[in-house]
């Protein structure tokens, strides 16, 4: 399907405003005034118990996974860690919703997405620890680069959901994006390029409340971030970010319609980062701790884990038996990365292009030559190679 | 590297007059009916065939989704070309001006340049960015600028700037063609220049990253690019009435920098002035004049010397030729290149 | 007034779902499904007489002098210029609208709003003619330099209406942009900023249809563009660009407001280029006469005339003496753009910097010899000087 | 240019150690105190004090107007800043690291750069944009970058370099005070470099474009700026056991450029190296060693050597020591300054 065959675009000619229609009907695209909930609300009832479950033993693998990831920045394992304590929710139902032939487009903070999609967690936090900028093959995974600066995966998200419609495949891109990106002026092209292409693609937009110290008051006057879909000519949805089950039902909601050539949709979830930006930040510089806590009574796990055992899906046992993988998988973690990564500083020469230059190719034989000196040395003093 | 087999058979066809705009839409033709994963998209590429007309006939031929007109937002014109890239596909952006590629700057530098050093290989990124750019052509402010220290000083992007018609078609097929990303600066004030070419069979594509002497001498060495190399060429000519000899050597690519041409060229000379439009400082000429005294200091006669834009904003178009290094500028270089010393 | 004093801001905390409140009320902020309109309404029986005929003689001027700059490029007065013919009412009620002390920031496409405020018409059109970047000093006509990049001159609007706010002078900017411009990051990051700081300014997005040749649906598939307002937290208003009334009391109203502190407005013009993009431009190629014959029909000189004669505010003596002035001025411009612009090449360096740098010195010393060296072969030939 | 007339004072106070960052927080406090029109503007800078804390107190001692945390969006806040300039304030930018300015840069290439010459002087922009910039302190991807070429590649900005606490705060005050725009570049890795400094009255501030000799000596010149200045000041000691006497020179401004101090010294010393953290190729030391070369030709013993970071992408923090220029590649370069051609 062209551009041009777009319904309304086939159409399109400018008409004097005597005969002026809007493009599209804003009246579907607007959000309810409500972030959407399930678990402790009537529409809980006709969710999967299967799916409930499976949410709930990866929030608690996911909590785990965040707690053991920022101990693993103090033992200097890890150079820093963004964690996603209290995000689970939006972390797991992300990866959950998509189908293995999707892409995920994951911000910085978004690890737990990608270990939750199935990445092995060393490779998923090869960037965090320091030794390579990514430790696994987007292609093989579908899983896009962790990305750094702000929302500039956005597009890409689009160009390669777009490039996937025009080859006729049945694939759909989510892209995870903060609060503080949805100011970037990439948001912006971003969401604008994939409703005028209809390009089949899922906007997450975690409301955490603050981008580092900067609260959502000072990032934004909407109403909601989901009002910016408007604007854009697409549905804009707000859910609980909380909990889980709506994060999932909203989003497989917004896939589907993506799937059936619907085009894109913006989701923004209201949740709360319980740990600092990062081990590196000190949040109590910029909030109160009563703030915290009014959130920690609203914790996805609680949450969840209160439907679950209030309607008898889930004992102590269970609790247990999924806190007991949790704790394997974190075990695993740990001594996973006590391992030092092998490293060759000769890599960095040999993916910077297709073909070493000639230039390259020098540095690369000075660099060999200083190595080969310092080995000698190290030798020499009966110390162990670095390399 | 795909192959570019249609380009690389003998030159055959007959040759007729052919402008650089017209060689460049040709060599996009040729990609695209060639590999069905080549996609143009930009402003007003499509239903206008771009504002030079380089990607005229395009979308009428291979459809919008192959020539695709997008919304006016750089970024995001480049970053969904990422987007594509990662999916398999080879795309071909135009940013309409040189000045108008500036709002795509992280997309380029955070990620176009770095993915397949990011990835270690698994994931590079085919994309070629045509910039229109350059003055001479009489543009006001933003459409003359000449960016290409930016995307030199820039490890993980190829830059190579087309002088001839020939080589419009050729480094543009071989642009298209590399699995690494390439800034492909087209001297706007070149679109119209003609040569005896034939579209029906153009010459052998040569890989990117050979410059090429186009006139030998033995007096000094001119080493230029891209706007300036006609400049060159005739202040060749003119030096000749001074008793100088001068080789011209046209780069065609920055990146990489044949450093063997050149340096051989100067070896042979022992005299060298860098020619471009660039502003001088932070400019092209000082990488290069700085790598040939590096590598022939003991043939020098004299520094290299450097004939570059001044160090200004580009003037308004009334005030451009003032700016721009003309062939008085450059005989008056070679003038200072120490001749006495020869005695 | 500190960003914290805003109603809303000072009292935000993130706050868990369940008490989860927009931080503005979306209702306001949507535009009205049609483009406002005054003329041949009932609106119009309140529209001031007085300014209404001075809409119109500054309608025909403003038409007159878009027909003239167009002759001034075929004659190689001017290097290019972008015509507002068509949009002659925006231009106008942009530049009515405003009190002297309020700034102006124009596009590309704007030397008559930047005429109508009272500029000369030499001096708007140095860019386009091409001996200078700017004619005139921005600060004394408080019109900021035509501006091409597209959208970047928003958010320099934003900072100066917040700068202006700040040091406590009843201040409004007004910054106009194309539709086209809307999608670019700037726009988006500008109206952010303006909404979060509650900038007194005023966004006008001259919908034309078209971006050089790309028709508005190929650029957004919003319902409208004055429908993104509401994803920044600001009203949107769509009006009938071709109504010079409509548009000046819109932009009226949105003034008021930001003097009134209550922030930016967001206003969708609705409008057709009947010209070519540039002189360089050949529209042929894009788009069907039929469609610029529909327009030709809801021309904004035509609306109003009809309204005013209709009136009997106008008859066919007023009509004359309109199109007189209007032609005196044409003349007068015509002769003005026939001499020959007087340019020193030695002001090349002279505003880049403060203060020369030694660089710039020698340069500038180089090319004084190069002229001297010119000057002395003009002699000897005995040729004109060109400096 | 605003006077900075209690920067002028002096040194009267005690001198305790300080750290460069703590220097460059005292810089904008006393140009805030004095000067009610310098305005902090970036994100995280004002209830937080930026991630580096460098503004910390600002917004608490001149409130959240004078310091401002703004939405995350780094062309918006340049361009915000520039219509606050134009508006006769003097805005202060943070830029969060290196690679997060790159979304502004056409705001700085097509206005800041631009709006002083576009509007004949008219309109002078006295903005100063903040950049925490470079490696070395094992930040993740797009933390490290080096970006000065860019800058320095762009007629119209000013690019300072500080590389003592002393200068962070003189050079700060006076960029601050400009009426010209300045790319203030901030060496992450020094930012928690002490030295003796008493922030009561601090040193008079220079004017911006001085150069300085940081060692004397007569061997050779290294010519550096920034985070590679405690580098070559290493070497130089070093250096002595082999017994060379290396002069040391710190640019501490790019644009502008002193070339009267750095020609003085190679010519003093007939032999240069240039040394600098970012890449290479394209970098700012082939202007550097390209200007020497005209400046210096006869005097120079061997042509002016570079020593640089690799032509590659930022490394990540683990490998990033094997691509900083270190002693032993400042100590290798100037073993190959052709010393046997001494004798
Ligand atoms: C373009 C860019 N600017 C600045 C930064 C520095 N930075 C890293 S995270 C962050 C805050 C992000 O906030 P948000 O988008 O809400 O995501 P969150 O951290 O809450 O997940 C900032 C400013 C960056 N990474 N990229
Ligand atoms: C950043 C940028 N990109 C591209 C251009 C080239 N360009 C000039 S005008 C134009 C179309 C503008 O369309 P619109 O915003 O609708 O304004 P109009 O021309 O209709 O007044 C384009 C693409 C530019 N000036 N700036
Ligand atoms: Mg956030
Ligand atoms: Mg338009």
């Amino acid at each position: 399907m062209t551009v041009q065959e777009l319904p309304g675009a086939a159409a399109y000619r400018p008409t004097p405003p005597p005969a002026w229609k809007p493009l599209t009907d804003p009246a579907p695209l607007l959000p309810d005034p409500e972030p959407y909930r399930v678990l402790g609300t009537e529409a809980a009832a006709g969710a999967d118990p299967e799916l409930l479950l499976r949410l709930y033993a990866e929030l608690v693998r996911g909590r785990r996974y965040n707690a053991q990831a920022t101990a693993l920045t103090k033992q200097g394992r890890l150079a820093v860690y963004p964690s996603s304590t209290g995000q689970e929710a939006c972390e797991i139902a992300a990866a959950l919703v998509l189908e293995e032939r999707d892409w995920l487009f994951p911000s910085y903070r978004d690890t737990l997405a990608a270990v939750a999609r199935g990445l092995d967690p060393v490779e998923a936090l090869t960037l965090l620890r320091g030794d390579r900028h990514t430790g696994y093959d987007p292609r093989e995974h579908r899983i896009a680069p962790l990305c750094t600066p702000l929302a500039t995966q956005l597009p890409h998200a689009v160009g390669l959901a777009h490039a996937a419609r025009l080859k006729g495949d049945d694939v759909v891109a989510l892209a995870m994006v903060g609060d503080g990106g949805t100011s970037e002026g990439d948001f912006h092209e971003a969401l604008n390029f994939a409703a005028v292409w209809r390009a089949p693609v899922v906007f997450l937009v975690q409301n955490n409340g603050f981008a580092i110290s900067v609260p959502l008051a000072k990032q934004t006057a909407a109403p909601s971030l989901a009002h910016k879909a408007v604007g854009y000519g697409m549905p804009g949805r707000l859910v609980d970010g909380n909990d889980a089950a709506a994060v999932h039902e909203v989003l497989a909601d917004a896939m589907a319609r993506a799937r059936r050539g619907e085009g894109p949709t913006l989701v923004e979830a209201v949740t709360y980062r319980m740990d600092a930006h990062t081990n590196a930040d000190d949040a109590t510089r910029y909030r109160v701790d009563s703030e915290v806590e009014a959130w920690r009574a609203h914790d996805p796990i609680l949450l969840l884990e209160r439907e679950l055992t209030g309607r008898g899906l889930l004992d102590e046992d269970g609790v247990r038996t999924v806190r007991e993988a949790a704790e394997r998988m974190a075990a695993g973690l740990r001594e996973q990365m006590n391992a030092d990564p092998v490293l060759d500083p000769m890599d960095l020469f040999s993916h910077v292009y297709e073909e070493q230059t000639g230039q390259l190719r020098e540095q690369a034989a000075r660099l060999r030559v200083e190595l080969d000196a310092e080995h000698d040395r190290h030798d020499e003093s009966g110390a162990e190679d670095v390399r | 590297m795909t192959t570019v087999a249609a380009a690389a058979g003998e030159r055959t066809g007959r040759a007729k007059p052919a402008t650089m705009a017209q060689a460049l839409g040709r060599a996009l033709r040729d990609s695209m009916a060639e590999d069905p994963t080549v996609h143009v998209l930009g402003e007003d590429v499509g239903t206008l065939g771009g504002v030079f007309r380089v990607t005229d006939g395009l979308a009428k031929e291979f459809g919008d989704d192959r020539c695709t007109d997008t919304p006016l937002a750089e970024a995001g014109i480049l970053g969904a070309a990422v987007g594509m890239a990662m999916y398999g596909l080879r795309p071909v952006v135009e940013m309409q001006f040189d000045a108008f590629a500036y709002p795509a700057f992280e997309q380029l530098i955070s990620h176009v340049a770095k993915m397949r050093n990011r990835t270690r290989g698994a994931m590079p990124l085919p994309i070629t960015v045509r910039v229109p750019y350059g003055g001479g052509i009489g543009g006001v402010e933003h459409h003359s600028d000449s960016s290409e220290a930016y995307y030199m000083a820039t490890p993980g992007l190829h830059v190579v700037v087309p002088a001839t018609v020939d080589d419009a078609y050729g480094l543009l097929r071989a642009s298209i063609a590399s699995d690494d990303p390439v800034v492909f600066l087209e001297p706007k004030r070149l679109y119209w220049s003609k040569a005896a070419w034939s579209p029906d069979a153009p010459a052998a594509v040569e890989p990117i990253g050979r410059a090429v002497v186009r006139r030998s001498g033995r007096s000094a060495t001119l080493i230029t690019y891209g706007p300036s190399l006609p400049v060159c060429l005739e202040a060749a000519e003119a030096a000749t009435a001074e008793g100088w000899d001068l080789e011209v050597v046209d780069l065609r690519s920055l990146v990489p920098f044949d450093d063997e041409t050149v340096a051989a060229s100067v070896r042979r000379t022992g005299r060298a002035v860098v020619v471009h439009e660039s502003s001088g400082f932070g400019g092209p000429g000082g990488e290069i004049a700085a790598r040939i005294t590096e590598q022939c200091f003991h043939h020098l006669e004299a520094p290299v010397l450097r004939v570059a834009g001044f160090d200004i904003p580009y003037p308004p178009p009334m005030q451009e030729r003032h700016h721009l290094p003309g062939v008085d500028r450059v005989l008056d270089a070679v003038a200072r290149l120490q001749w006495e010393a020869e005695g």
